[in-house]
């Protein structure tokens, strides 16, 4: 049986293109426009889903995201949102969290068995005994958990923009489409967002069996669709309010984050559902979810229905269900006395029965409790709020309509800082103190009345061009002002239906009924964040959009206290739950390339991350393993020479005249007496004494200092330069020249005769001995050599032009060919560097490291006037040690399991220090390292223990650094 | 994300700009205590309210103080150390 | 334009290793070999004309900062911007880029000579320092160009924002950059500069783009003729 | 079905008492008076009656309890620390919460489920080594494994993390559990207000009566309360109430944020954490992922949400689990962390007489719920720390005596 009707003005349907997707293994035609559920509910399929905790029959309820009733997968995805998702040619859907389809859920027992499962239930058993509780974790997780996560999903890109705007205006319904034409007019630039694929907001849906409502909204467009300068996004909604009107709107696409200089809210309100016993049987629905399925989707909510209701709304919908051809069997309004409202009169003349004063007791499911069959009407209690079951009467009918008031979808007001007050007058949450630049306008600011929706508009437009300094006219809207019993009030104050047997929801996501709230109230659960904790309320997917009011109705009930007295939960992000995908996006990597990278890529080489840097960590040939290939570079450093590139390593200059008082102030050493030509070494401690970085000083001229550091620190210590440099107010100038110089180090006894060959430097060690600084030419190219001993006591830093570094690299391979010249990666740098007896902050040291645990004292020249950590230097000099770094060598030709990096050295329950380093030196013929040990035994020839890994000790004996002895070279 | 204004750059997203810690000065390093380096070196004043802070504006290198109140993360003016000025806008209008 | 020549000292743009993989055309401009073509000329100019991503790193630079920086420029018939963070063009079309106060950046047109010229003078003066350069440059053209840079850049850089003398330094797919808009043979492109070590990584990111919106990169010869 | 859960069926009113009492008003004078009705005061207050026979307390509350950080972290619970002291102090904690449901008879889901720390980086896998190696030492489960472990437990892990970071090995640490961050408060809210101690919501303590360098009284919202004994168990809140009574530390608060996706079935088993791409997840037994990242980089007291925190953690998250990209994030929210220089906790005794101090929990407060309240009920009852906190004490600063914990804290709750 169909339930289509006929064509509806303004519908979003296209009928003329049909569609045809599968459903539960059964097949489905649609139109296309369509949602799912449009389409399933237009077939007569009334049961769309299950619910969460008590696997019960679930059908439409809001139609528009704000209830999670109709969950569904196609396989691909999960948790599809079938209310608003359109449907697709060739579709094929199940609901999830079912076993073994909806129609027959097998964990439809729950059901039966709630009673077992009261509020908090699972923290009141499954924990004793202890051994127990395994098995009935995997039941409640099992249990638990919607959707079915597909672990071949694509990781799909989706594109992050950002964006300006004047006014943001979020809500396209009438007061946001009059909002956004106002301030387009005054020459702003508008975006204007909305989550539905069509703007118009309740002009869509809301006509009370007119068509003056579509007319309206046709007028509307047609101003807005003139003004250029609004931007308009539809099927996109405002997902969360960040600081300085940061919005991101998100659509099927990606999102836009949107910065604007000012923000009109005219969200709207969502409808929520009075509580009576089954009022989540499919076939009960709000009001304007049935609205929506007239007008939107041309489908006709149900043949014979009811209208429960207690506002005026519910008369229009009434209305709209004539319209659609459903027989409207009566209306039942919360209220007492007669409603004199335009719709209310025109359904009296069309004879439809109105039960005023009178509630839904309860609905009636068919017998596969699956659908409606009718309602138990009750006359109420407007006071106690109770059901007068004296004289029932029952109606038959297959659907029921619920219009009974409105909540505020006020999460972005909230999340921006919105003050919110109870009105009394409108029984809703409104706007009482907005921030700056913020503003509300329609049925989130509490006004109903649809000419006032319209000036609402407009009066928030005129303050956003107010904000931004334009011209514009105060305008007044108020909200009405009377008592909660007029027939005026949009919303009930209490639209909730006690029953003994309970299963009357409030929080459809949760399974929430009446009574769990009296209960964790009795349990001490008695204040709104409580509540929420304990019952779970609000905190499904759909975030209390639907439950959230009524919540906060009960417990003020419970606690006999005003509403505004229980306050709201706190609103955060996100207003929709907002795909990983979505808010991941493209992901960037920002990652640096020494202009060597394509050379050591084709030569193989493994790479390191240092930082942003990806650094050729060695170049393993013929298959080798990386200790091969390690120990075969450093012996070619060892025996000939090698070459690695040292471009990321940080170069900073420190140019004027004030530039050595500069690194005495900001190193530990000393630099004043530094000659020009010379090199020095430089350590950075913060203000706690502790090492920061270090690196080498070389003087090129009186007034100017070229400073080479570790790569992973080398832009915070240039940081920390300008900091410094900002106080100190020095005559200095820095450059940071990281990236602009490349640097090569050749190292090893033939590298001086494979330099010779490429510069007319004078390389003799007298003339350029360690530890000095040359500029020069290598192989034609302007460079500073700078002679370290950081890997052999025969090494050559040059540093280039970054473009030119390929070309000297290259020419020294050529030139050292014959030497067995081959190039070395920062791996084997470290094994070098080992041997050469150099500990390396951050890896030698950690974060509270001082300089006197390593045996760096003769860095530290204490006599200065002031360097950065001098004073606490002092306080540590007073204070014993607490470990102390020393190197170390296993025993000759030591065969056992090789301790690592990181294993400690213990004397039985106490642990002195750990290992720093540790590596076989193949030249050596012996395991060498760094470790922490007790202060009191560092003379050379002490012995220690290193526990390995499986816990064998190891014995360690200190010795004297450097591991190799000063290599001459050739 | 919130915004912050450079005084050399004018107004930018946060995620230009690295968080420098408070600005304090310290006791004089001659003279004072031990116990006053320590508690210097190692503690804050932690409780909210207005602070004095470096900031460093990363893409253009530039440090500068920024006063925030910790409370509300509202910040109400931004200046070079050392800058003569008495409001934010002085600077920026420099730097247009 | 002469051809790739191995007597000379080789030199290859920063941004050369994200260009490798594609089959351009490549050329010593400068003395910088540089990829001069990506696709046909009918293929470029269409891309060019939606969302064009041009190698322009082989352009000469020269950089110096430092108190006295503006008026050691202007003894050398530089002519500077008169405002932090403005651009404008000095003789020969040489564009002068002011960062903050106190520090110059200019790149030279194919032809020019002025960064060479400033090079070859190595006396140091006090308060005026030498920064070299190695930049990654680039020209964005076309008519997405606010399309893809609004996903890279969380600035507004549309021209009602970003003035036509307006220099920024901003961060550009998560790196700092320089960005400027220009307008070059009557076309509005836009300009980015970041440090060259960063090359490959932003020419990957936004040619990924470019392609997605119908563009992709753009050789330099484009700007040549 | 347990049989415990037949008295709801079978009883028409709801059988079962409140959790803690409801007072008016404070009394006039009480033994103790803890600051903060988080897990860490409340477990604090059920220690000193359950241990020590101190029942004259008041739990001061300023707004609800477990509303602090208890009620915003992401429950997990682990001592894979890096320093003997944290281990030593973490596994005691652990050790405690393995019987905690029983104890208080309140099921926290207390879930052992093995934690990875991921290491993606040489240097990460020294890290590891460095604490499975003293975590060993001290008796605590951890090692360093290699990924066909991780693949093991983690099979929809993506090692190579999409290329970004291929994952090199992990330090696995099988005591890893995750719990109700809500019932341990309210368990030991309950516990503590069944032996006898008060417990009292929206009562916020205005200034503190020092005289003579000696707590006399506190002053609240809901008048003057005397006292010779006041723990401060606030957290985020700590630097203002320290500043009540002129004592400096070194505490600085950061945000911390957090967010949690709609409820699948269950898939991820374990708690994953990866300092490099600062990300640490679990699934919740409702179904949702918990994820969090690293702490803001600035100091804000304030729990407001970023945009910048979700969009990374949510990047990261694609490198490690790429199937993701349509499994949405319903909620994010923050908590403020009580940051120390050296990323261990300041416990014990101040210079002010009868002021105790248990703060700089930073990101790692809610492990250490059990314990802390218990070493600090001793504290309090002894007037004097016990030796499993010494290294923890306020002086450590000015002796230049740091806990060296930060070498384990890029990332890891």
């Amino acid at each position: 049986m169909t339930l289509r009707t006929s064509k509806q003005v303004g519908e979003w349907i296209n009928r003329n293109k049909k569609i045809s997707f599968k459903f539960e293994g059964e097949q489905f035609t649609a139109f296309e426009g369509d949602t799912i559920s449009s389409a399933l509910w237009a077939a007569d399929q009334k049961v769309l889903g299950r619910s969460f905790k008590y696997h019960r029959p679930r059908g439409v309820l809001s139609l528009a995201n704000h209830d999670v009733n109709v969950l569904m997968t196609d396989g691909i995805d999960t948790n599809i949102r079938a209310d608003v998702v359109e449907v697709k040619d060739g579709m094929v859907l199940t609901a999830v969290n079912t076993t073994g389809g909806v129609k027959k859920d097998k964990s439809s027992y729950i059901d039966s068995i709630s009673p077992l499962l009261p509020v908090g239930f699972y923290y009141k058993a499954f924990h004793t005994p202890r051994r127990f509780f395994p098995f009935w974790e995997k039941v409640i997780r099992n249990a638990a958990g919607l959707g079915i996560v597909n672990f071949d999903y694509p990781r799909i890109l989706k594109r992050k923009q950002h964006s300006h705007c004047d006014v943001l205006v979020i809500g396209a319904g009438p007061t946001g489409l009059t909002a956004a034409y106002e301030a387009a007019q005054a020459g702003l630039e508008v975006t204007l967002v909305d989550e539905n694929r069509q703007v118009g907001g309740s002009l869509t849906y809301d006509r009370g069996g007119e068509t003056a409502a579509s007319k309206q909204l046709n007028d509307l467009l047609i101003k807005v669709a003139n003004q250029s300068n609004i931007k308009m996004l539809t099927g996109t909604y405002a997902a969360g309010y960040y600081p300085d009107h940061l919005i991101p709107v998100v659509s099927e696409g990606g999102i836009n984050k949107v910065r604007a200089k000012t923000v009109i809210v005219a969200s709207g309100a969502f409808e929520q559902p009075p509580v009576f016993r089954y009022n989540d049987l499919p076939g009960v629905m709000l009001g304007s979810a049935a609205q929506r399925l007239i007008y939107r989707y041309g489908v006709k909510p149900f043949n014979n229905g009811i209208v429960v209701t207690a506002n005026d709304y519910g008369y229009r919908v009434a209305l709209d269900l004539l319209e659609a051809g459903t027989k409207v069997v009566a209306v039942v309004d919360l209220r007492k006395g007669t409603n004199t409202c335009g719709a209310a009169i025109t359904l009296a003349k069309r004879g439809i029965k109105i039960y005023a004063g009178y509630c839904v007791y309860e609905a009636l499911a068919s017998s596969d409790k699956s659908s409606v069959r009718g309602a138990v009407l009750c006359e109420y209690d407007n006071i106690a709020n109770v059901a007068l079951t004296k004289n029932k009467l029952t109606l038959e009918c297959d659907g029921i309509a619920m219009s009974a008031g409105w909540a505020p979808a006020g999460a972005l007001l909230y999340q921006a800082g919105t003050g919110m007050q109870f009105d009394n007058s409108v029984q809703q949450f409104v706007p009482s103190r907005l921030p700056a630049g913020i503003f509300a306008a329609g049925k989130v600011n509490g006004i109903f009345d649809l000419e006032q929706r319209l000036q609402d508009g407009k009066r928030a437009a005129n303050e956003a061009l107010r904000y931004l300094g334009l011209e514009a006219p105060q305008i007044t809207v108020a909200r009405p002002v009377g008592q909660p019993s007029d027939l005026s009030c949009p919303s009930h104050p209490y639209p909730m239906v006690p029953h003994d047997k309970g299963k009357n929801f409030v929080d459809f996501d949760e399974d929430i009924q009446i009574k769990d709230f009296v209960n964790a109230a009795k349990e001490g659960f008695d204040n709104i964040e409580l509540m929420k904790r304990f019952t779970t309320v609000g905190m499904g997917p759909s975030q209390g959009k639907h439950s959230n009011m009524n919540a906060i109705r009960i417990l003020a009930r419970i606690r006999d206290l005003p509403v505004e007295k229980i306050g709201t939960t706190t609103s955060r992000p996100f207003f929709h739950p907002t795909p990983i995908g979505h808010l991941g996006g493209r992901g960037f990597h920002a990652h640096r390339l020494t202009s060597l990278h394509d050379w050591h890529q084709a030569n193989g080489a493994v790479f390191t991350d240092i930082g942003a840097w990806k650094r050729a960590a060695y170049y393993p040939t013929n298959g080798q393993t990386k200790e091969q290939a390690i120990q075969t570079e450093a012996m070619a450093v060892r025996t000939a020479a090698g070459i690695i590139d040292g471009s990321s390593f940080g170069k900073i200059e420190v140019h004027g005249p004030d530039a050595a008082e500069f690194l005495e102030r900001f190193f530990t050493g000393s630099y004043k007496t530094q000659k020009v030509g010379r090199c020095r070494y430089v350590m950075l401690l913060d203000d706690s004494g502790v090492i920061a970085d270090d690196g080498i000083a070389s003087r090129l001229a009186d007034d100017l200092f070229y400073l080479s550091i570790g790569t992973s620190n080398a832009a915070a210590v240039y940081r920390e330069m300008q900091r410094s440099q900002q106080m100190w107010q020095l005559d200095i100038g820095l450059v940071n020249v990281t990236g602009a110089f490349g640097a090569i180090n050749i190292a090893g006894p033939v590298a001086r005769t494979i330099l010779s060959a490429l510069t007319d430097l004078d390389l003799s060690y007298e003339s350029f001995p360690i530890s000095s600084v040359r500029e020069s030419h290598v192989a034609g190219v302007e460079a500073r050599l700078i002679r370290v001993a950081f890997v052999s006591d025969v090494g050559y830093e040059l540093h280039i032009p970054m473009a030119h570094v390929p070309h000297v690299w290259n020419a020294l391979l050529e030139a050292g060919k014959q030497h067995g010249l081959r190039p070395f990666g920062s791996d084997t740098q470290r094994l070098l560097r080992l041997e050469m007896g150099h500990p390396m902050p951050g890896v030698d040291t950690d974060g509270l490291t001082n300089p006197f645990e390593i045996g760096a004292d003769w860095a530290i020249e204490m006599n200065k006037p002031y360097f950065i950590g001098q004073r606490s230097l002092q306080i540590l000099a007073k204070r014993p040690l607490r470990k102390q770094l020393v190197p170390f060598v296993l025993a000759e030709n030591f065969k056992g399991e090789m301790p690592m990096d990181c294993n400690l050295v213990v004397d039985g329950r106490a642990i002195l220090g750990r290992v720093t380093s540790i590596a076989y030196s193949k030249f050596i013929n012996r395991c060498i390292g760094f470790a922490y040990v007790s202060p009191a035994k560092t003379a050379v020839g002490s012995t220690f223990e290193i526990r390995t890994d499986s816990g064998t000790l190891v014995k360690a004996t200190v010795a004297a650094a450097p591991f190799i002895q000063n290599q001459k070279g050739a | 994300m919130k915004l912050l204004t450079c005084p050399m750059n004018g107004t930018r997203p946060l995620s230009e700009f690295i968080f420098g810690g408070e600005y304090r000065e310290g006791p004089d390093q001659n003279t004072c205590t031990d116990a006053e380096w320590a508690a210097f070196v190692h503690n804050r004043s932690g409780a909210p309210g207005d602070k004095k802070e470096w900031w460093y504006h990363s893409p253009s290198g530039t440090w500068f103080i920024a006063e925030r109140n910790t409370l509300t993360d509202k910040v109400s003016r931004t200046y070079l150390l050392g800058a003569n000025n008495n409001n934010s806008n002085t600077a920026q209008e420099a730097s247009k | 334009m002469q051809v790739s020549n191995m007597k000379t000292i080789s030199q290859t743009s920063p941004v050369a290793h994200a260009q490798l993989k594609s089959n351009a055309k490549w050329a010593l401009v400068n003395g910088i070999n540089t990829a001069v073509e990506f696709g046909s000329a009918e293929v470029e100019q269409a891309r060019k004309k939606i969302l064009g991503v041009t190698d322009v790193s082989c352009l000469s630079r020269y950089g110096v900062k430092g108190a006295q920086a503006a008026k050691w420029l202007a003894e050398r018939q530089v002519t500077t911007p008169a405002n932090p963070n403005s651009w404008s063009v000095s003789d020969q079309n040489t564009l002068v880029l002011r960062l903050g106060g106190s520090e110059f950046v200019l790149e030279d047109q194919f032809a020019g000579s002025t960064c060479a010229r400033l090079a070859s003078d190595t006396n140091r003066v006090p308060n005026v320092y030498k920064v070299p350069r190695a930049d990654a440059a680039f020209i964005l053209s076309g008519s997405e160009v606010l399309n893809m840079l609004s996903e890279l850049c969380s600035l507004d850089l549309r021209e009602k924002s970003l003035g036509a003398e307006e220099v920024i330094m901003t961060q550009i797919a998560g790196i700092s950059a320089i960005v400027l808009r220009q307008d070059l043979n009557g076309e509005q492109v836009y300009r980015i500069w970041c440090d060259g070590t960063y090359g490959p990584y932003l020419w990957d990111v936004m040619v990924e783009i470019a392609v997605e919106l119908g563009g992709g990169a753009v050789g330099l010869a484009c700007y040549q003729s | 079905m347990p049989l415990r859960l037949l008295k709801f069926a079978v009883s028409k009113d709801h059988p079962a008492p409140r959790f803690f009492k409801s007072h008016e008003a404070p009394k006039k004078s009480y033994d103790v008076v803890i600051i903060g009705g988080g897990g860490h005061g409340l477990a604090a207050a059920y220690y000193l009656a359950k241990d020590h026979g101190i029942t004259n307390v008041a739990v001061l509350e300023k707004g609800y309890i477990g509303g602090g950080n208890t009620g915003r972290n992401t429950t997990i619970v682990r001592s894979n620390y890096l320093t003997p002291e944290g281990v030593n102090f973490y596994d005691a904690s652990v050790k405690i919460y393995e019987g905690l449901s029983e104890e208080l008879d309140l099921n926290l889901f207390y879930s052992t489920r093995g934690h990875f720390t991921l290491a993606h980086t040489e240097s990460a896998m020294r890290t590891m080594r460095w604490r499975a190696e003293v975590n060993k030492h001290v008796g605590v489960e951890s090692r360093v494994v290699g990924p066909d472990e991780i693949a093991k437990a983690c099979p929809q892990l993506d090692l190579s993390c999409s290329g970004q970071a291929p994952i090199l090995g992990a330090l696995f640490h099988a005591p890893g559990s995750v719990a109700r961050h809500d019932g341990v408060a309210w368990g030991y809210a309950r516990g503590a207000d069944r032996l006898g101690a008060e417990i009292h919501q929206n009562t916020e303590v205005l200034a503190i009566d020092v005289k003579n360098g000696k707590v006399c009284g506190v002053k609240t919202n809901k008048g003057y309360i005397e006292t010779k004994q006041v723990l401060c168990a606030v957290a985020g809140f700590t630097p203002r109430i320290t500043e009540m009574v002129d004592l400096e530390t070194p505490i600085v608060i950061h945000p911390l944020q957090a967010c949690v996706t709609e409820p699948m079935k269950p898939w991820l088993d374990t708690i994953l954490v990866s300092g490099s791409l600062h990300v640490y997840v679990s699934q919740s037994s409702r179904g949702e992922l918990v994820m969090g990242s690293s702490l803001d980089p600035y100091e804000v007291h304030s729990t407001r949400s970023t945009l910048d925190f979700v969009e990374g953690l949510t990047s990261h998250m694609l490198d490690m689990f790429p199937f993701l990209s349509n499994v949405k994030v319903v909620r994010q929210w923050a908590g403020m962390a009580d940051m120390t220089p050296d990323f261990a906790p300041i416990m014990g005794k101040t210079p002010i007489e009868g002021f105790y101090i248990d703060a700089g929990w930073g990101t790692w407060g809610f492990k250490a719920t059990p314990i802390s309240g218990k070493t600090m009920a001793q504290t309090i009852a002894n007037d004097s720390a016990p030796d499993l906190i010494h290294s923890f004490r306020l002086s450590r600063f000015e002796d230049y005596e740091l806990t060296g914990e930060k070498g384990a804290a890029s990332v890891g709750h």
